[in-house]
């Protein structure tokens, strides 16, 4: 939709917050307080299980940690709320880093389950220590005050709780707009995808899962001091449920589905409680059961929650998006010297790999110098996408050697080698379906730049932003895709999202760029323009190894060819003697062996 | 053309498939006369695969596609298996902690046959793979890729397949054993079947069938009697690396 | 501790994993065919358990109303989309299928309540009248949605489980039961440790029903397409099998298993509307360790989940779960790395 | 970015819950004269609590429709066994159908919570709960139930004439068991009963074996459990089974008649306490206690067509009785709805005297806020599925 449009809509938000408590009665108030501090939890949510795809089912844990250290540290020791507050926030955060790091390399389902381990273990926790009154809670947890004002009655309240939660909203936001956040978008594409451009998947993950932690403490604080009373029940698992079904209410898909879910969930069990006593006596026993089965319907009618509508809506009434932000100057990115033409690059000696029994690649040895693309092929199955994840450090060799840039890299961790300088693409395209071209491409400049969560999401990394967005969009124009980078990757033909993923290795300035079939499914004409970008990197002085099917392709482009048979080098040598090669001729074409 | 007679076996008519907005299959037309051994060739992301499951009703599609005269449009893929289309995929699809025996049982899901005649049709498949009638109590996923090969076809074979789709069957596999597979294609189509090969081994695929397309991204680039199109320029030029560079 | 002590707790364990291996399996039958992390299980289970107590209190036992609901729903759903796809000649297979099979446990059920029937007829009355449910929830609320993600499932299912409950309460009230025992006696092993007859009794069972299940699974066709489609979906396909038949089929076997936790574990414990969940849940951590497609995995997770909650509830009562799910999380992590294959891409959410 | 955009469905989401809101509002009070906010846990683990809670005060309503002239009406909301959800509809109930008066809840957590709220918006709470409330703030509460440390000496009392030294203590692992473990402490310590193992357990736990195995090995003279409904049967039959052969006491929240039938022969010679309406027909004719249990019982059968299985019911009818008494006392012309109405109501349910209910007769003052003394205490014996009024110390099992 147009700003002008988008910033009004913001206008009337604000507007509504201010004076909603005018003409609401106290209760209607607090029911939009707990929706606020429920909103904080389900955001979390939604960050760590929509963006990051992992399942929490403890975040309630995380409130009840925080609810009782500041009611705690205000009963106990009678210290002011305020106090209480950075004491929660540090409890929260390092227990959630302590059970970060224990579980966080958990896959999958395994990774779920310990959520609802941890999550029920420190419910329980609460009511057996005696600090904390055990089972029957803690009581008269004073109110916030500002100065003289204390903020007991819930109008008071309710300025606080939004204006958390705004802030919280605004962080988040902030945070997935940015360097760090793409990356964390990048999560649900696989720890290789993001070691290729750098990036370490578990630390993102262990820094989103504090993040997501630290936005529950915020709510159990407000929580605490809201209620005035803190007893084990309202953080167990079963709390825990009810946020995440929150989540899933409103859409894991976008930040707003936290406070849609939030308001949705509460409303709604609220509303019912006012509706069933009209038909039913036994009206209590019915609110869970039809609760239930209401949200049951609408996750049939919209899987993305209720923002799926939303979404729907806006797509039905053109609203697309924004006019790209028009670039703003930046200072490119300082680019790494490239080394003299013909100084050895890689060099892969005696390289073996044994799956099982299976000997997939069997002592193979070539080397590359600076300035030149070598092609490796090969029919299908002869070793040569192992040998590729042998030389890019995805796969551990099981013998042999890899020298990159005069540093042996045998045994390194992909990532480390992506930032020595070696960009890769996929053979099974590894893009972010539902990000932007430019963000996919800046996901490349990863390892190039700084920026942490905390100044993303305080937004103190706009220059840094900027000639990361500079630098993508360089990429961008160079594979001639720069006036789509606003459409959405999935959107690209497959053969596009080849070279897509190309732009993306580049924008990691990489001295060597290994590609996987670069020229499946292109057009002739895109083949031909895949081939003159090439040759210009090389010209630039790029070092290429690439691996394709397409023998047109490749022969009129590479410099030499290394040929893989049965996971052996067959033959290496120039474009025409292979060509002539009778070995190759048969090894390729399935003719007489 | 060759020669058609009576309605073709499988006639594919301005088929369209789309991922989302990409189309990776834009407008096929294909004719397979029963007997007939028909090859689709062209190079990785042609499309070829996604035609294939289109047929089978694996993806949703646009367009006519009619097997033996009968519309297959709002037929699921059981549904066409029972009709008696079969589909090899390249990914082979067996169920790898099953042993030979049950996944070739398995394959005759479809016919419910007595046991007697379930014994019978396994024979006849162990009598085209002795292979397998040795490995028969090995678990699928510990045969070669010749044998998985070899496991994926009996297992077609076992619904006693009208129509059998080969998707890519030399993939990986040494010339040898590509050889035999292809041999007891031909010889398949002795006893009745037709077969719709699909193959990036042009030569290969070419030797072997009666008439053959050329998929390039999405599209029938040429087709014609097979003989004659292992002998066009621009097939050999993409496929056997001839150094022709005309525009089309 | 004394040995005497630590065998008692061993074979009470025992008990409760016997229960939670019945459960373990349902569920790992059922995720590996449809991906579905059936919650409800537990639920449905003590539902068996609440209608026994029913006739044993002589009343007719409220879940006949609940199944003939379901039917009617689920009717309806499948009118429903025949109708849509324009398929009018398989209706009256439908109304047989859905409309009639269902009725047929409830009317037993009902004439058993009225004639008084003995106990055991009560027990097989019970187990039949709950053998509808899954399905008949699989073909209302998981069909319509079965290519959903798995998220998105797991949370449908922890709805549905609420929801039963909700019923459970509605139906049965807040009060828990408890059944006579289908074995008195008990067995002595020596000074003051015995073995309570029931208790040999759930163990057998267990291991009878969990041995017929892979006998099941190994010798029938039936068997064999479920393996299949939990194998390979799209080898299924390709073969003819019908996934959302053998999702049925799994629902109903699944069903079948939770009728008879329930008859098994009336008599030791004191049944209420939500005992279901926990023991769902205990099922579900066993199924876990089995990574969702093992059963041999899930059995002995199962068994170690039993004994280490008896244990547990030796040295803590209170901490008891707490104890039991802490340990877990380093087998967890062995099973995590043990698992850990190629590399990993999470699904995308739905949008 | 597709993520920033969505923001801006924040708006049409706030509108919406504006709705949600003005609905609540204008779901609000009319008509009714005087309007009595019941809060009560219809689902969730103290159900078993709180669904005759709410009987109880429906009874009470539909023998005395009418109080002081005011037409009654009451307003009942779930907690879901939930002390935040119990708040929440605390606030609800004054503010939105502007009640004069609230009762309520099952929980003792969700008490606390309610008594919390009723203080801010100064609204007199009558809880049927036994809570234990720290501080002087919260003199809008009354307690109409016994004190759970008045039960609780009594039981110990028992236990010392009939000569227990030792006694163990198995409850369950929630505020109700630490509440009863607490008590059970202070009253042995004072009278020289040593307490030799405090064991828990959860409300849907399948077994106690190990508790049980547990106390059995300090071979104590009696057990004591801490524990409520149906499932408090668990530990007597794991103890019976396990051939335990001491003494078996209880609390009061055992009295159901879902509890006998659960426990079985397990519970026989069980000893527990109770209001005397649980034994009203063994009181001696004239007793006032009596009289009102029996006018009870006839409202309760009457409403429900069975009498009561329970002692819990009796509490909020009770609660309603204290009701009815003060609103009969409420000085000044303040009419209901008004919150110098409330507070006048206040000040007479404060000055209630020897008012006679099922289970007890009840005094309140601006100090005391539990009610009962020790006319509210009998124990009660398990003899062949009956509770009898346990007069002379039993012999031992």
């Amino acid at each position: 939709m147009k700003p002008l449009a988008s910033r009004s809509l913001m206008a009337a938000l604000a507007v509504a917050f201010l004076v909603v408590p005018l003409f609401a009665g106290t209760f209607t108030v607090s029911l939009l307080n707990e929706i606020g501090i429920g909103a904080l939890v389900a955001l979390g949510l939604v960050l760590l299980t929509g963006v990051g795809g992992a399942t929490s089912f403890g975040q309630a844990a995380f409130v009840g940690i925080a609810a009782y250290a500041s009611a705690w540290l205000t009963t106990a020791h009678g210290m002011s709320p305020w106090l209480g507050l950075p004491f929660a926030l540090l409890l929260t955060g390092l227990s959630a880093l302590a059970i970060g790091m224990l579980t966080l390399r958990l896959g999958g389902h395994f990774l779920a389950l310990s959520t609802i381990a941890w999550g029920l273990s420190i419910s329980m926790l609460f009511g057996n220590l005696d600090a904390l009154g055990r089972h029957t809670g803690l009581s008269g947890i004073p109110p916030l005050a500002i100065g003289g004002w204390s903020l007991m009655e819930p109008r008071a309240m309710y300025y606080l709780v939004w204006t958390v939660v705004g802030l919280g909203f605004l962080f988040s936001r902030n945070l997935l707009d940015s360097r760090p956040g793409r990356a964390i978008r990048g999560l649900r594409g696989g720890a290789t995808l993001l070691a290729s451009v750098g990036a370490d998947a578990y630390r993102l993950r262990l820094s989103l899962f504090v993040t997501a932690a630290l936005l529950a403490g915020l709510a159990g604080w407000l929580y605490a001091h809201m209620n005035r009373f803190v007893s084990p029940s309202p953080f167990s698992v079963h709390a825990s449920i009810e946020y995440l079904l929150m989540a899933v209410a409103g859409g894991l898909g976008s930040l707003a589905g936290a406070l849609v879910g939030s308001g949705l969930v509460l409303a709604l069990k609220n509303v019912l409680q006012d509706v069933l006593p009209w038909l039913t006596q036994r009206s209590g026993q019915l609110d869970s059961i039809v609760f239930s089965a209401l949200f049951i319907a609408l996750l049939h009618f919209a899987r993305g929650g209720l923002m799926a509508f939303v979404r729907r809506w806006r797509r039905r009434h053109g609203a697309g998006r924004p006019a790209p932000a028009h670039a703003a100057p930046a200072r490119p990115l300082p680019n790494r010297a490239m080394p003299a033409r013909g100084t050895p690059i890689l060099s892969v000696q005696g390289a073996v790999k044994r799956f099982g029994g299976l000997v997939a690649v069997n002592d193979v040895s070539f080397d590359l110098g600076a300035g030149e693309i070598l092609g490796l092929i090969g029919p299908n199955g002869a070793g040569k996408s192992t040998m590729f994840n042998l030389l890019t450090g995805t796969i551990p060799m099981t013998s042999g050697r890899v020298r990159f840039l005069d540093r042996d890299v045998s045994g390194m961790r992909q990532l480390e080698i992506a930032r020595l300088g070696l960009g890769r693409t996929f053979q099974h395209v590894k893009l972010r379906p539902h990000m932007s071209l430019l963000d996919n491409v800046a996901l490349g400049v990863h390892a190039r730049t700084r920026p942490s969560i905390l100044r993303a999401g305080l937004r103190l990394d706009r220059e840094e932003e900027r000639r990361i967005l500079h630098e993508a969009r360089r990429q961008l124009d160079r594979i001639g895709l720069g006036d789509r980078a606003h459409e959405m990757a999935g959107s690209l033909p497959l053969g596009t999202q080849r070279i897509l993923e190309i732009a993306r290795a580049l924008a990691s300035d990489p001295f060597l760029l290994v590609l996987d079939e670069p020229a499946a499914g292109l057009r002739r004409q895109e083949k031909l323009a895949l081939g003159n970008l090439l040759r210009r990197l090389r010209e630039e002085g790029m070092t290429i190894l690439i691996v394709e099917h397409d023998m047109d392709f490749v022969m009129n482009l590479v410099d030499r060819l290394v040929v893989m048979n049965f996971g052996s080098k067959l033959v290496e040598g120039a474009p025409a003697a292979v060509r002539a090669d009778e070995r190759v001729q048969a090894a390729y074409l399935g003719g007489t062996a | 053309m060759s020669a058609t007679t009576g309605t073709p076996m499988l006639e594919v008519g301005d088929l369209r498939v789309a991922y989302g907005r990409v189309e990776a299959v834009r407008g096929v037309s294909i004719a397979l006369q029963p007997g007939q051994i028909v090859s689709v060739i062209g190079p990785n992301g042609a499309g070829k695969t996604t035609l294939l499951s289109a047929v089978m009703g694996l993806l949703p599609s646009q367009g006519a596609l009619r097997f033996e005269g009968e519309d297959l449009r709002g037929l699921d893929v059981e549904a066409r298996v029972e009709r008696g289309l079969c589909l090899v995929p390249e990914t082979r699809e067996l169920f790898g902690e099953l042993p030979v025996l049950d996944n070739l049982r398995l394959g005759a899901y479809s016919r419910r046959l007595r046991p007697q005649a379930l014994r019978d049709r396994l024979d006849s498949v162990y009598a085209r793979f002795p292979r397998l009638a040795e490995r028969r109590t090995q678990r699928a996923d510990t045969l070669s890729g010749g044998e998985r090969q070899m496991l994926a076809v009996g297992r077609a074979l076992m619904s006693a397949p009208r129509l059998l789709m080969l998707d890519e069957p030399s993939l990986g596999l040494a010339p040898l054993i590509v050889r035999e597979i292809l041999s007891i294609v031909r010889a398949l189509r002795e006893d009745g079947v037709s077969i719709l090969l699909v193959e990036q081994n042009a030569r290969a695929a070419l030797e072997s069938s009666d008439f053959g397309y050329v998929l390039e991204t999405g599209e029938i680039a040429l087709s014609g009697d097979s003989a004659a199109l292992s002998e066009d320029a621009r097939v050999r030029a993409t496929y056997l690396g001839g150094g022709a560079d005309d525009d089309a | 501790m004394t040995w005497d002590i630590a065998l008692i707790l061993g074979i009470d364990g025992l008990a409760n994993g016997a229960i939670y291996l019945l459960a373990g399996l349902g569920l790992v039958l059922i995720f590996s065919v449809t991906r579905v992390v059936f919650v409800p299980f537990g639920d449905i289970a003590a539902f068996a358990a609440l209608s026994l107590a029913a006739f044993e209190a002589g009343r007719v036992p409220p879940t006949i109303g609940l199944v003939v609901f379901l039917a009617a729903a689920a009717l309806l759903t499948e009118l429903g989309s025949l109708v849509r796809k324009g398929e009018g000649r398989r209706i009256p297979r439908a109304l047989l299928l859905w409309g009639g099979l269902p009725l047929i446990p409830c009317a037993i059920a009902w004439a058993a309540a009225r004639a008084g029937a003995p106990a055991p007829v009560q027990m097989i009355a019970s187990v039949l009248l709950v053998v509808p449910m899954a399905p008949l929830l699989a073909r209302v609320v998981f069909q319509p949605i079965a290519d959903a993600s798995v998220l998105v499932l797991l949370i449908v299912s922890l709805a549905l489980s609420f929801l039963l409950s909700g019923l459970g309460l509605l139906f049965f009230g807040p009060e828990g039961t408890r059944t006579s025992p289908l074995a008195v006696g008990s067995l002595s092993l020596g000074d003051g440790v015995e073995v309570g007859g029931q208790v040999i009794l759930m163990v057998g069972t267990a291991v009878v029903l969990s041995g017929l299940f892979f006998l099941v699974f190994e010798r029938t066709a039936m068997g064999k397409s479920l393996r299949a489609t939990a194998i390979n979906r799209v080898g299924a396909r390709l073969v003819g099998i019908r996934p959302a038949r053998t999702a049925l089929l799994a629902y109903g076997y699944a069903s079948l298993l939770a009728g008879f936790i329930g008859i098994l574990i009336a008599p030791v414990t004191t049944m209420y509307y939500d005992s279901g969940f926990l023991i769902g849940l205990k099922a579900f951590v066993a199924a876990i360790i089995g990574g969702l497609v093992s059963y041999p995995a899930t059995a002995l997770g199962a068994l170690a989940v039993g004994v280490f909650e008896s244990f547990a509830s030796f040295w803590s009562g209170a901490l008891k779960d707490a104890i039991v799910f802490s340990l877990l999380i380093p087998v967890l992590m062995a099973r995590s790395y043990m698992a850990r294959h190629h590399e990993e891409e999470i699904e995308e959410i739905d949008q | 970015m597709a993520l920033f955009l969505e923001m801006s469905a924040a708006p049409r989401a706030l509108r919406w819950l504006l709705f949600a809101g003005a609905s609540c509002l204008s779901i609000a009070a009319w008509g009714a004269d005087l309007k009595v906010g019941v809060i009560s846990s219809l689902s969730g683990p103290v159900s078993a609590l709180g669904i005759p809670y709410e009987k109880g005060i429906r009874a009470a309503h539909a023998r005395f429709p009418e109080v002081a002239g005011h037409r009654v009406e009451l307003v009942v909301l779930d907690d879901a066994s939930d002390p935040a959800t119990a708040a929440r509809n605390a606030r609800k109930l004054v503010n939105e159908d502007k009640v004069d008066v609230l009762v309520g809840t099952s929980g003792v957590p969700g008490a606390m919570a309610i008594a919390a709220v009723a203080q801010e918006l100064k609204t007199p709470l009558i809880s049927p709960t036994p809570v234990s409330l720290p501080g002087p703030d919260h003199d809008w509460t009354v307690v109409a139930s016994q004190p759970f440390e008045l039960m609780v000496s009594a039981v110990v009392r028992r236990m010392k004439a009939e000569g227990v030294g030792t006694v163990a203590f198995i409850g369950f692992s929630d505020a109700l068991g630490d509440l009863a473990y607490e008590c059970l402490v202070r009253s042995a310590g004072e009278l020289g009963i040593a307490v030799v193992a405090d064991e828990r357990y959860a409300r849907g736990d399948m077994s106690v074996a190990g508790q049980v195995l547990k106390i059995i090995g300090k071979r104590p003279d009696a057990v004591f459990a801490g524990n409520s409904g149906t499932p408090g049967a668990l530990p007597y039959l794991e103890l019976a089974n396990r051939r335990y052969a001491g003494r078996i006491y209880g609390t009061h929240g055992l009295i159901n008649a879902d509890f006998v039938r659960v426990g079985g022969r397990s519970i026989e010679g069980l000893e527990v306490p109770s209001g005397p309406v649980l034994v009203a027909g063994q009181l001696p004719a004239g007793d006032p206690i009596r009289e009102a249990s029996m006018a009870f019982r006839a409202s309760y059968e009457k409403l429900y067509g069975a009498p009561p299985t329970d002692a819990f019911s009796a509490y909020t009818y009770d609660a309603y009785l204290v009701l009815a008494d003060a609103a009969a006392r409420v000085r000044g012309d303040a009419q209901p709805g008004t919150p110098a109405y409330r507070q006048a109501l206040k000040d007479a349910i404060v000055s209630t005297r020897e008012l006679a209910g099922t289970h007890g007769i009840y005094n309140f003052g601006p100090d005391s806020r539990y009610g009962s003394d020790e006319r509210a205490v009998v124990m009660v014996r398990m003899e062949g599925g009956q509770w009898k009024l346990a007069a002379q110390p039993a012999p031992p099992r």
